[in-house]
């Protein structure tokens, strides 16, 4: 072979730390380098051009670049290649830079480590094989989990932009927690004006095709040719005939339902359509309160039903979709403050979460915009905000921000102030954090125009004494202790990982971080993307976040989608596994461990079974290689040869 | 040939006689090793053990089971990467070797290897160079086994073709002959009693112990039985329990074949040649993948085959098998070429 | 012929029509040594044998026959392969005729070797607890525990664990358990470095001749096995100590979960090597790992083609 | 290190999401490393044939580290979960043939573990050096 090496200084980023002209120099004597060099900054235009020209000029058909990670730049270097006309797998990194010369302290030493990575990268590209993607039809249908604010943008873009949907939501209607919400910061938007006709554009596009409560049974098959198995919750009402007359839940005798969409203050009916903007909007039975489910008698709604769409023996269903993409937008859940005994771990009623006072702020809600306090349904005067509760809170292993609750803390308060002009608000916080445009503002003018006391200190107790809630805490800035008595407590409760979010994940074969938030691709340039290819992130399933950048990043998902389906063919990545027929001996190993079911088993011309790698599911993890006894499944690019070379080459020095 | 003279070492002697021997040369005698008898390097401590005929043949003494034919480097042009060349060195071991206490099966495994290594045309250098620097001592096998068959193959426990000295024990202690120059040049130099007096009753050791054989089957006309079977289902059904190991082989004092590997690190390497068996798949494995023998039923034929038909043939009837009986001996599956070559004589008749 | 050889000739008589050919016992050269038998026809069941010499594991030969419909004779031991290759998918059940000879130990031709010359035996016989071996000049005596294999004083398995006709009465399990692992714990007491030289010197006799992975029922690669191939190239075809370390390493980690204790690698090996203790080890620590023994199960599968997200026998390493 | 110390050979078997990430982290943070440990990347643990680390520790090796994604997070869902397995079994191996298990060490680092990376290879580098080089194999003269 003809290889070619190049030796980058970084600047003084390898070069401080490494004698870079040394490395060159020894690299000529390793097999098969026909050329080797130094540079200052390889990954520059003028270096990449040195490295095209040394190809063409030294007929070089391997090359070696030591620089940095070939997990920063591995890919600019295959393309910089390609582009002189050598196959792009031609080509290996020794990463000299994370794992030498900013690590190490003795330049001799980085040296010679640095020498042994480039013979090591040597010997390995010595046995690299020139492999050429393999092109397959792709499935130009997206779906979309999770019906909230994220997933409706992304449904709408791809749905706008010629995309067959489907969207799934386990809710009864889509919205998500933007639905819930009585304003949006920092502009006093009505919430569910601006997000009621998204709903509707969403329940009536003809690309857009909605599965509500409902939930993701299975996923099979890789980007391009995704195979889901939706379950359909039983909702005990033909949703066919359902007109969403509303006639049922006049009628129910069941009453104290437990209304999810209210977060608890209020009681539902069994039979119950969760909002009148609700999409779509049909009822569903709750069998935890409908009296025919736990008495086995009433019936009432079935009898008064005029569609005859009551139907109480119906099941669970499960239904198949293809699609080649899929946008997880699962959004997020709520901290469970009865966890925190201090503040009365739920105990009193009138402390409640900051989406309880949303919804007894909405007009829509139980106490029709009225803001009345649980405990006597009377007008609080005093209202205490406790900011970051299940926050930044290492004790209660949620050690981030929510990004988004300083924000609607200021506007509760203001809408307080709105609602009842004689009250009287306070917010307990840690550091105000109001980032976005306009947000800083909007928090000074509820501090200045509407005169909440913003005061800065942790809440150590809240506890009751007489009809008054008592809130203690600490002013950090004035040194002393509080003491508030108040009518209402609003916990401020942080954003955690949608429950559920781990499972789904296994089944997406997604990454998740220790908070059960997913794991994108790369936290700065490819924020939407997954590590598996065809699975994109939108909202706060990916780590809290406000509507704005929700909706960005929903928009983000179905650009992503869009722009994958904007070729009729994908192209799969080579660098998977490849069964050698002869040395296969069909032990089936390789079969059972492959975490995707990649291989299966195929009959040769010479009617030998052996193992067959379907090229579009291996993802290139070679366990089958590390399983396989013969070593006739070997993964391309990371062979045992390779990898022995690898080890050979250090041991040789 | 030269004529025969004697010499006479009593048994108490023995001992100084094997250090005598070790001490200019390279001395390799057969050590009991757990249950197993191979030849090993003598050294101080080393106690030999010539009870019984050892488990492995001695051929490693002279074909080494792995040994460098060259090592080679490349060298680049500092100025033109691109220029290089190869440096070879060659790599021939040959220390003058003594081999105390083969049998006369042992000795004579190696006349079928200079059949083929010492080869006028095209002699082997390696082992040519060890061949001359070696010398075998080997002992009139006075209690040969039940699966010795020496004599079918034209041997027997007192042949001294192929030796150098031939030992014979007696009841005081052993009888010394040489057989060839390089082994009466060897005795001269260790000082022994003269032992004509122990003649008559060497010659009466040996004539006992040739009598104590049977030849098990006649190898008239075998080569013709074997290529008549040649194409018939005999080896399948015969060698159904062969394992298609490398046991009888590498035991086998007459196989000789090998591999040759280059096994390089870096810009160096080494060529080297390896024993290689006829039993295994991979010795006949083409650059394509195609097999002509894929299973052990023609890996089987090819070793009766070789031994007692296309070697005899080209090598004027010598029958590349010396019947020790190692190959049954220590067969992992019981298979026995008597039987094998009764049974293949049997079938030749029937298909007459 | 015995009552119990009369019987499995009966049994394969009767099963020829069923398989392309039966594996059984027959006579070798001499009186301890039994081969495997291959019965195509019922002339040959006249060489047909079943004593304490019948030591071969005959499960040995499935998976060079994986297309026919074959019949074979196991003992207890033999048939924890039959059980493993099914398990694995290795072989088809339904291709198979299996007669279960329960058993009560073989006898291992080593430790016999070990203490008389077997060269010339005429005769041998079983009497209740002794074995007595005649040889042309004499007769010796044994107590039949002192010759038995290694692997039969620890027998937990005499009666076969899948069989369609079982020639004689299911004995129940009668060696202590505690044994199997004596030789591993024995060898454990030395040193390091002494176990470092032990195995430096034992593997040093390796001819690498292949009669261990050969005769192992699990080795399936066979001629595909990587002792011998250069692509993958993990080891060369020197007959140096560290290729002969790496090819027991090799034999050892690819049976890790699958072995089934057979012994017949030891066996086998025309050098004495004792590479059951390197068998007994790994089988030792899967056992340990994950309560698994190989062999007993047709629905498990060997515990390193599969995992537990918490395992509950492995720490995390957490440093 | 203030004495001169002879390199040890450490050769390091890192996955490509997590641990090779870690150790790219450690970089960019600066958190210095001796300087003995080599490393090959792979895509995974479970690509790690323990054969690797006997071959390794056969051809010289001082130390063998494997690394992978923490279990339950491997990048390919379930590879780790097999490594574990299979370089458990080969750590209580090791030790009946004679090599020192604590040569081999695997152990899981994540791609924002910089700091731990730094301490799993000061720690497996410092212990390497404490067993000093690895006993050779003789050959015995008897071929």
């Amino acid at each position: 072979m003809r290889i070619g090496v190049f030796i980058c200084h970084c600047g003084s980023n390898i070069a401080g730390t490494v004698d870079v002209k040394k490395v060159a120099e020894e690299a000529k004597r390793f097999p098969h380098v026909v050329y080797s060099t130094d540079y200052m900054y390889t990954c520059s235009e003028p270096g990449q051009l040195e490295i095209q020209e040394a190809i063409k000029k030294e007929k070089l058909d391997g090359v070696v670049v030591a620089s940095c990670s070939p997990r920063m730049h591995e890919n600019t270097f295959r393309r910089t290649v390609e582009k002189a006309g050598l196959n792009r797998y031609m080509f290996e990194m020794a990463n000299i830079r994370e794992h030498v010369s900013w690590v190490g302290v003795d330049k001799e030493a980085n040296t010679k480590k640095a020498i042994d990575l480039v013979r090591m990268a040597v010997a390995k590209v010595t046995l690299n094989q020139p492999l050429f993607p393999k092109s397959f039809k792709v499935n130009k249908n997206v779906l979309v989990i999770g019906g909230g604010v994220a997933g409706m943008q992304a449904a709408l873009d791809c749905a706008d932009g010629g995309l067959k949907v489907i969207l799934v939501e386990k809710n009864p209607s889509i919205g998500g927690k933007m639905a819930k919400l009585d304003k949006t910061f920092p502009t006093i938007d009505c919430s569910i004006c601006i997000l009621g006709p998204k709903m509707v554009d969403v329940g009536q596009h003809e690309n857009i095709k909605l599965y509500t409560y409902s939930e993701i049974e299975e996923i099979s098959g890789y980007v391009g040719n995704y195979e889901v198995k939706i379950r359909k919750k039983a909702t005990y009402v033909d949703w066919t005939k359902c007109t969403g007359c509303g006639l049922c839940m006049e009628k129910c005798p069941s009453k104290k339902a437990f209304d999810p969409f209210n977060e608890g203050i209020a009681p539902t009916t069994a039979i119950n359509i969760p909002f009148p903007q609700a999409i779509p909007k049909k009822a569903k039975i709750d069998p935890n309160y409908c009296r025919q489910f736990i008495k086995g008698k009433c019936g009432v709604c079935a009898k008064i039903c005029p569609v005859q769409a009551i139907d109480y023996e119906m099941q669970d269903e499960i239904v198949t979709e293809k699609v080649g993409a899929i946008i997880v937008a699962t959004g997020y859940s709520l901290f469970d403050h009865t966890k925190i005994k201090e503040y009365g771990a739920g105990k009193y009623l009138d402390v409640i979460t900051s989406i309880q006072y949303e919804r007894l702020l909405n007009a829509s809600g139980p106490t029709s915009g009225h803001i009345l306090r649980p405990s006597d349904n009377k007008e609080p005067k005093t209202i205490v905000f406790v900011a970051c509760v299940g926050s930044r809170d290492k004790s209660l292993g949620v050690p981030y921000c929510s990004n988004f609750c300083c924000m609607y803390i200021a506007k509760q308060a203001i809408l307080t102030k709105d609602h009842i002009p004689d009250s009287q608000s306070y917010v307990f916080y840690m550091d105000i954090r109001a980032p976005g445009k306009g947000y800083e503002e909007f928090v000074r003018r509820a501090q200045e125009e509407y005169g909440v006391k913003y005061i800065r200190g942790r809440v150590s107790r809240i506890f009751k004494r007489g009809d008054k809630m008592v809130v203690r805490g600490s002013d950090t800035l004035l040194g002393t202790q509080v003491e508030l008595e108040a009518d209402l407590v609003v916990l401020a409760t942080g954003a955690i990982a949608e429950e559920g979010a781990r499972e789904l994940a296994e089944k997406l074969r997604i990454s998740y971080d220790p908070y059960g938030f997913y794991i994108e691709s790369h936290p700065k340039l490819r924020p939407v993307e997954t590590n598996t290819a065809g699975v994109f992130l939108a909202g706060a399933c990916q780590g809290p976040k406000d509507i704005p950048a929700s909706v960005g990043q929903g928009s983000a998902a179905a650009s992503k989608v869009l722009s994958l389906f904007s070729k009729d063919l994908l192209e799969s990545d080579p660098q998977i596994a490849h069964v050698n027929e002869m040395l296969c001996v069909d032990c089936k190993k390789c079969i059972q461990t492959c975490p995707y079911g990649a291989i299966e088993e195929k009959k040769t011309p010479m009617g030998k079974i052996v193992a067959s790698v379907i090229e579009t599911v291996c993802q290139g993890c070679g366990l089958c290689t590390a399983t396989c006894p013969p070593g006739a499944i070997q993964l391309q690019q990371f062979t045992d040869n390779q990898l022995l070379a690898e080890v050979k080459a250090f041991f040789h020095a | 040939m030269v004529m025969s003279m004697s010499w006479f070492i009593p048994e108490n002697e023995f001992d100084i006689f094997v250090k005598n021997l070790s001490k200019k040369r390279r001395l390799f005698v057969p050590v009991k090793e757990n249950s197993i008898v191979r030849f090993v390097e003598f050294k101080d401590g080393i106690k030999p053990y010539f009870e019984k005929q050892a488990t492995s043949s001695a051929k490693n003494t002279i074909f080494p089971q792995t040994e460098t034919l060259f090592r080679f480097e490349y060298k680049k042009d500092p100025k033109d990467l691109k220029k290089f060349s190869v440096e070879i060195s060659e790599t021939i071991e040959a220390p003058e070797t003594v081999v105390l206490g083969t049998r006369p099966c042992d000795a004579r495994g190696f006349l079928v290897f200079d059949k083929v290594f010492l080869n006028p045309k095209h002699p082997d250098i390696y082992y040519q160079n060890r061949r001359e620097k070696s010398l075998f001592i080997t002992m009139t096998c006075t209690d040969p086994e039940p699966t010795c068959f020496c004599k079918a193959v034209g041997s027997s426990p007192a042949d001294s073709l192929g030796s150098d000295i031939l030992i014979t024990k007696v009841k005081d202690g052993f009888f010394v002959e040489t057989i060839t120059e390089k082994g009466e040049k060897l005795l001269n130099e260790l000082n022994l009693k003269d032992g004509d007096a122990y003649s008559k009753e060497a010659e009466k050791v040996k004539d006992e112990a040739n009598e104590k054989l049977e030849s098990p089957f006649d190898t008239k006309g075998l080569s013709a039985d074997i290529l008549k079977l040649f194409n018939t289902n005999f080896w399948e059904k015969e060698l159904a329990h062969c394992l298609s190991c490398g046991v009888c082989t590498y035991l086998c004092p007459t196989c000789y074949c090998f591999n040759i590997t280059d096994e390089t690190s870096d810009s160096e390497g080494e060529r080297i040649r390896t024993w290689d068996a006829c039993m295994f798949f991979h010795f006949t494995l083409e650059g394509s993948g195609h097999n002509p023998r894929p299973t052990k039923a023609e890996r089987f034929r090819n070793r009766v085959g070789h031994k007692f038909s296309y070697f005899p043939d080209r090598y004027d009837g010598m029958i590349a098998c010396c019947g020790c009986g190692r190959c049954i001996k220590s067969c992992p599956a019981s298979v026995d070429i008597r039987k094998v070559i009764i049974d293949l004589k049997e079938a030749a008749n029937e298909s007459a | 012929m015995t009552d119990r050889e009369e019987k499995i000739s009966e049994l394969i008589k009767n099963e020829l029509n069923n398989v392309d050919f039966f594996i059984a016992y027959g006579r070798g050269y001499d009186p301890i040594h039994v081969k495997p038998l291959f019965v195509y026809e019922e002339k040959d069941l006249d060489d047909l044998v079943m004593n304490i010499f019948c030591v071969h594991n005959n499960a040995s030969y499935l998976k060079t026959v994986k297309d026919k419909k074959v019949g074979i004779v196991v003992k207890g031991c033999d048939s924890r392969a039959v059980v493993q290759l099914i398990q694995e998918g290795l072989i088809n059940r339904d291709n198979l005729r299996i007669i279960g000879i329960p058993c009560t130990g073989v006898i291992s031709i080593k430790k016999l070797k070990e203490k008389m010359d077997i060269s010339r035996v005429t005769e041998a016989k079983v009497e209740s607890d002794s074995v007595i071996i005649k040889t042309s000049d004499e007769e010796k005596r044994f107590e039949k525990d002192d010759l038995l294999a290694d692997k039969c004083l620890w027998c937990q398995y005499p009666t076969p664990v899948i069989y369609d006709h079982l020639v004689g009465e299911t004995i129940e399990p009668s060696r202590p358990k505690e044994l199997e692992y004596k030789i591993v714990e024995e060898m454990e007491k030395e040193d390091l470095n002494v176990r470092f030289e032990y195995w430096n010197k034992e593997l040093s006799r390796c001819i690498r001749c292949y009669a261990c992975r050969n005769v192992c029922p699990m080795c399936v690669c066979q001629d595909q096995c990587v002792m011998e191939s250069r692509n993958p190239h993990w080891i060369s075809l020197k007959s140096n100590i560290t290729e002969k370390v790496m090819i027991q390493l090799i034999h050892a980690i690819h049976l890790a979960g699958r072995c089934v204790s057979c012994g017949e690698c030891e066996r086998v090996c025309p050098m004495d090597i004792p590479i059951f203790k390197i068998k007994q080890k790994m089988n030792q620590i899967v056992e340990e790992l994950f309560d698994y023994k190989a062999g007993i199960d047709l629905e498990a599968t060997p515990p390193l083609y599969t995992f537990q997200v918490e395992e509950a026998k492995i720490k995390e390493r957490e440093w | 290190m203030a004495e001169e110390k002879k390199e040890a050979k450490i050769v390091g078997f890192l996955c490509n999401w997590c641990s090779y990430g870690g150790a790219d982290t450690a970089g960019v943070s600066r958190f210095k490393q001796p300087t003995d440990l080599r490393i090959i990347r792979v895509p995974c643990s479970g690509r790690v044939d323990p054969l690797f680390v006997v071959k390794a520790l056969e051809s010289g090796a001082d130390g063998v580290l494997v690394s992978g994604c923490h279990p339950r997070d491997c990048h390919y869902s379930e590879g780790n979960f097999y490594a574990r397995r299979r370089l458990e079994v080969l750590k209580r191996f090791l030790p009946f043939m004679g090599i020192d298990p604590n040569r081999f060490e695997y152990t899981w680092v994540s791609a924002s573990e910089g700091q731990r990376w730094q301490q799993v290879v000061t720690k497996f580098t410092e212990q390497i050096h404490n067993l000093g080089p690895a006993p050779k194999r003789e050959e015995k003269s008897d071929r």
